[in-house]
């Protein structure tokens, strides 16, 4: 393909409440194996984008390592290869990424020694499969200078989260707006943009010497009648898990045999770093129910209506009930979890009780001493 | 310029394995799936690994393209390295003769270039179809503290076991004064477990020695002669799990042994991982109906119906009011509606249909291979396929893709075979 | 489940290139350095990943040992994959029937498992000894652009030279209505250059087809075999550098063009870089004594002596007072002091003593093989040892560690051959 | 070995004059094939330590393009692997690496997270080779609680550059000062040292508490007379390379035969990431005479006593005498260039000349338009 690839997995958000103490929302584990990044680099590798760049820089440490095998996603690297940036200090410049435009600003380098023309940014937070060939067609057709990637929000209330936008019959985008507070639309950016390359630097070039940082506002809104920016509509599966809610109920989708099909059966498959884990072991007692069990489990307990993250422990007579356990959770016996995210490497004490009521999410976040197994 | 390597290993990975029937039909007995997502070969590769070993040749002959897709480069362990790392090494054509592998020693022979070229201090020589953990640096300390020439892994059997191995018998500091293949009247209950450590002038001198030996055999030419010539030989005793799956009751037997609460042989260590190709990824889903009673499923497997002790391997799908007991399902296969099975063995990509019965009515002894089809299990070769609506008795076994009219009266008796003609990928 | 492929490449490097003389004797023909610093094989294996082909299976047979290390696990040539990437493909024993490969076809056909795990469309057949640089991707574009079942790469040659190759005659839409091997009256000046895209189906089916066929050959017997049947063959013209290096001279020729101020074949090129497995490291030194005119050298080496117009491969010394010229060495060999050679090649791993004077004397056809050791040439074998103060004439051919009795009156007149025992690596 | 590595990369440097501006002196070219964290990278790999932090954040780019792949150090991943930190923003820090002890603490969960006993720090501007093993054996025998490993500096005036200590008999140093302006003593640390892990994670604990951020000063100094710390004296080949000066004369030094040998024939080999370049190619009117020339050069003028880099180009009737040539350096026909260091990727017009007087070294920058060749 004749485009490289840019990840934006720098973000952070007091949405996600406890659970992005201690990671970027693009390392949030998804749908018990995965890791969200992972949904838009296996849409990288799956278009023949050979250049990935990832930009990150809060907590870096776990996407990281994440990202340090670039080999479970074959890029190749003669020609191309998987790039984590994180901020550096140079001769001309000392400071953290100030935001989204500013990330790519500082590893202008990387966009002038390449030769693609084009450019496919996407954000580290989406859970989507897409085709990032189908948007450049479009883009080439229009004759675009940006094209957004859209999609219809189905909930008005969640719609405030996002870029709101208007097209045209032609699909061009009138209005574009940054988290309203209240907008009479529902068509959301999805953070996913193509872009030529030379005209990425060159606005980027320009908003930096403007002292501005943002790509949404600084470069969409403000261009927005000075360049062709067009809309891509897409009505395939699509969540942004950047709060916690969205998070869980990303998660509690895949129960849904129709999801899981389309992620986990479906080509192009969606790739991850491996981990070595042995098969997940139900013991006497087990009573597992519509529930999703990733490697490395053993469960003694009662589970329904859950999805269990790698390596997670369910101690005798528990009842896990509508919730996520992130990884490396142990669940001391006759614990009771309801409605709740675990955080990884929790450690529940034995008789516990976490309830949150029917509609509501509670995080547990428990650093007990773990119990010598 | 090779980099110089302390220790390499060579493990021997060519055999047939021959009493697992239609399991080793399409591949060699270090492919086969075992314990829900490993085969076994990573039993061994993984020992060396842990153990500090980054060298291997894996010395394969015997349909070896199972093998070389699961090994590839050596990623999942470790084993991809610019130097060294995991080779495999089959039989090549040479200036002046060309062979086959006709013995354990004489394939090592064969690949004397190879190991050659790494410069060993150390040549540990495995075989490819055990069930164990062992460091091997342990009994690498082992043989430079008794300046050994040769150390030989041995673990105490029974002493009524003791005739089916090769016996060491040993003096106070472990040092080998006799052995005995396969004896009659064992003098000692130390059996050989096949794995050798040899420093590698004395591997080599052997080897070159031996060289026109026909079908050389370690066990019966190059540790003999090697005593012969007054070589220091010492018994390593070994005294952890270790099991040889070479027929269909030890293999599933292993298998079910990995689903007791703590298993004597316990895959969730931290310390010793078991590593293995893993490229599937998706979480199982156990449906609201399902059952879920003492077993070992894999990854992406769907579950909707009851599984009792059983190991089911990756990606398996097991349908709506199954009844499965005390069975071996490997990855890929695909179980019917309905269907219901007590102690079989379902190997890799099978199709099973709605409503077959399994593993149904009086034992009776095999009339083509008693001693392989035994131990009441029904076996059901790769790629097979079983149509709707039969019932399949005990020490069976099944390959091909089976039609109704192969199962007269709707039945495959006990003891009973069917090997009917390959599917589309043949 | 492997992920499919649109286009795999099937790359044949079993051939031993026996007029290579002592150049192969040890090592398979893509295996021969060339260039300073590359081997044969790199060439096809970077074309192979400048065109974006990811998946590569290389059958060998013939001496591979060297081929397997230089390939190790594809890292030079970010081949280096968990799915796809370098795969080298040995003859291996089947449960029914093992054989060595007996012919190009064959050798395919057996590796049919192989291809079909990737699903291709498309197969591309390379072979591993010639030196070019191609974008198969534009060829494949040709191929889906004609809609074509198989596309044969082809080159236009001189037509007194045409009666040496596989001759394509095309209409003028390059659909190929006639071929003609070695034909005596050639109809057509373009000549295969043994490059193939198949379309899968038609690949597959011909293999199987034509399966019990002996010695089974692409230009003998899968071409006409599919010209019969009426599919649509298509020659796709290329006009660049093309070398088959099949003799010493050509191969001898190939490497001093190299030498050009801009060589018509260019190493130095960005976008179609020749990978190769480069583990000697430091930079040559070229003393305050040396003259280094019209030369290539690869890293490591150390200049003491005089050289004109000659590659020089890695590591190589040459000593003080030393006149190289019109030679090619290869990598890690030794010059003595005062050795003075004209138009030698020299393989990798020779110590050549002080003093020593090659390519001597009047030419005289070679004894053994006049056809082989030809072109005024001296060559030297690897891990060959020539002793001090020695004469060596052309068209002469050395293997082995030669002593001063080997060279009667100290001289080995044009013509005439040594052939020695190898040294302690044998 | 029972040790993990940390890499200390970060730094920059004055005296480096204009080299320094585009990379760390970590990542800058020695001996015409390397870089100069190899030696240190490689002496970890050659005493069979298995997991090494590289600690950086000063032009990391060209440091973490050279490390991208670990496989060329063939550091096991499984059980260990080769880490490239960066700063990042976590929960509780959001600054830059303030010092060399406050870039070890700020990746501190790395030490903590290790099991191996002992950590080897070495700085990645040394050139030596050294079996760490041999060190921890003589640490391990003194029951120190630091050792550090010194020489001895030949040149009085070089003394000021260094930490200069004292030891009494026993090896314990009793006396430290860091770069001092005059000092009587020539026994120099050369940045290198074994500690255990435990006492490391205390030390670095204790001086984060304190505010204080630096190794020697905060933690080698200060304790000096309440730890148990060691000199380990080596007197093989070794050099700093951190001003230009020492820069200049270290890529010097391999035109000796005997350091050549040291470093390029004997075991254990120093390894680097390897390059795709053809054999250096020598044209009608080369001459030659006592230089390096790596891959990758094309030559048509003369050069003497010089060290070429990679991809270098020499014009005709070029005059290169006395000077190192970095990499990708194009340089037009009748240049003429003495006792200079070019910067890589220069390209310096035909008729050029650049010369300083003997005894001094210039450094020269120039980037013109490249000649399409």
């Amino acid at each position: 393909m004749r485009a490289l690839g840019i990840i934006l997995a720098g973000g952070n958000n007091n949405r996600m409440r406890e659970l992005s103490n201690k990671r970027a929302i693009a390392a949030m584990p998804v749908a018990g194996s995965y890791r969200a990044i992972d949904f838009a680099l296996s849409n990288m590798a799956n278009s023949h984008i050979q250049k990935v760049a990832v930009l990150t820089q809060y907590n870096a440490r776990s996407l990281n390592e994440h990202l340090s095998s670039s080999k479970w996603w074959d890029f190749g690297r003669k020609q191309g290869g998987l790039f984590v940036f994180t901020p550096t200090i140079t001769k001309e410049n000392s400071l953290w990424y100030q935001g989204t435009a500013d990330a790519i600003y500082q590893n202008i380098t990387f966009l002038k020694n390449s030769h693609e023309p084009y450019v496919v940014i996407a954000s580290g937070d989406g859970i989507y499969k897409l085709d990032y060939n189908k948007v450049l067609e479009f883009h080439i057709a229009k004759r675009a200078d940006i094209t957004v990637v859209c999609t219809e929000c189905k909930d008005q209330s969640e719609v405030e989260r996002f870029g709101v936008l208007r097209m045209n019959d032609d699909c061009r985008i009138e209005e574009f707006e940054e988290k309203p507070i209240v907008s009479s639309y529902n068509t959301v950016s999805t953070g996913i943009y193509v872009i030529r390359r030379r005209q990425l630097i060159e606005l980027l070039e320009r908003t930096a010497q403007e002292g501005r940082h943002d790509f949404v506002n600084d470069i969409l809104i403000r261009y927005k009648n000075l360049k062709r920016i067009y809309g891509y509509k897409i009505d395939s599966y699509w969540s942004n898990i950047s709060t916690a809610d969205a998070y869980y109920r990303t998660n509690m989708a895949f129960l849904d045999p129709e999801i899981r099909n389309y992620f986990f059966r479906q080509e192009p498959a969606v790739k991850t770093k491996i981990d070595d884990l042995p098969p997940a072991k139900y013991n006497a007692g087990a009573v597992v129910k519509n529930s999703l069990v990733a490697s490395g489990c053993i469960i003694n307990g009662t589970v329904e209506n859950s999805v269990l993250f790698k390596d997670v422990f369910v101690g005798n007579n528990c009842v896990i009930k509508n919730s996520v356990i992130l990884n490396d959770v142990y669940l001391g016996d006759n614990t009771h979890i309801e409605n709740c995210i675990v955080e990884s490497r929790d450690t529940i004490r034995a008789g516990s009780n976490y309830c949150a009521n029917d509609g509501e999410v509670k995080i547990v976040v428990e650093k007990n001493e773990r119990y010598v197994i | 310029m090779m980099m110089k390597k302390e220790m390499i290993a060579m493990l021997l990975a060519g055999g047939q394995g021959s009493r697992l029937g239609v399991l080793t039909e399409k591949v060699a007995k270090p492919a086969v799936a075992f314990g829900g997502k490993y085969r076994i070969i990573d039993f061994p590769l993984s020992n060396c690994i842990n153990s500090g070993i980054d060298t291997v040749g894996v010395l394969t002959q015997y349909q070896p393209l199972r093998l070389n897709t699961h090994i590839g480069i050596g990623i999942p362990w470790d084993l991809d390295r610019n130097e060294g790392g995991v080779t495999v090494l089959p039989p090549y054509e040479k200036s002046t003769n060309s062979e086959w592998y006709t013995g354990t020693a004489n394939a090592i022979f064969q690949n004397l270039d190879y190991m050659e070229q790494y410069n060993p201090d150390y040549v540990l020589i495995l075989s490819g179809d055990h069930i164990y953990k062992m460091d091997y640096e342990v009994m690498l300390d082992f043989h430079k503290a008794n300046k050994a020439d040769i150390t030989i892994a041995c673990m105490p059997v029974p002493i009524e076991e003791a005739s089916r191995f090769g016996i060491m018998v040993t003096d106070e500091t472990g040092r080998v004064t006799e052995f005995e293949e396969k004896p009659e009247k064992p003098s000692s209950n130390l059996a050989s477990m096949g794995i050798y450590i040899f420093s590698w002038p004395v591997l080599k001198e052997a080897l070159i020695s031996l060289k026109d030996q026909s079908s050389c055999d370690f066990g019966k030419h190059i540790l003999p002669y090697c005593k012969e010539k007054g070589q220091r030989l010492f018994a390593y005793e070994y005294n952890g799990y270790w099991k040889d799956v070479g027929t269909l009751g030890s293999y599933w037997e292993a298998n079910m042994e990995l689903i007791d609460i703590i298993p004597e042989f316990n895959l969730y260590e931290e310390f010793w991982k078991i590593y293995t190709r893993g490229d599937i990824i998706p979480p199982q889903y156990v449906s609201a109906d399902a059952v879920t009673d003492r077993c070992l499923i894999g990854e992406g497997a769907e579950i909707y119906g009851e599984v009792h002790r059983s190991v089911i391997g990756p990606n398996v799908i097991i349908g709506k009011d199954c009844v499965i007991r005390d069975s071996i399902i490997m990855r890929n296969s695909v179980i019917g509606e309905g269907t219901v099975m007590d102690k079989a063995i379902i190997a890799e990509d099978v199709v099973i249909g709605r409503n077959v019965t399994l593993g149904c009515g009086e034992e009776a002894p095999n009339v083509l291979k008693p001693s392989v089809y035994a131990f009441g299990i029904a076996t059901v070769g790769e790629r097979s396929v079983i149509p709707d609506n039969v019932k399949i008795g005990k020490n069976t076994a099944i390959s091909g893709v089976t039609v109704p009219e192969d199962y007269p009266e709707g039945m495959l008796k006990s003891g009973q075979n069917i090997k009917a003609k390959d599917g589309d990928k043949a």
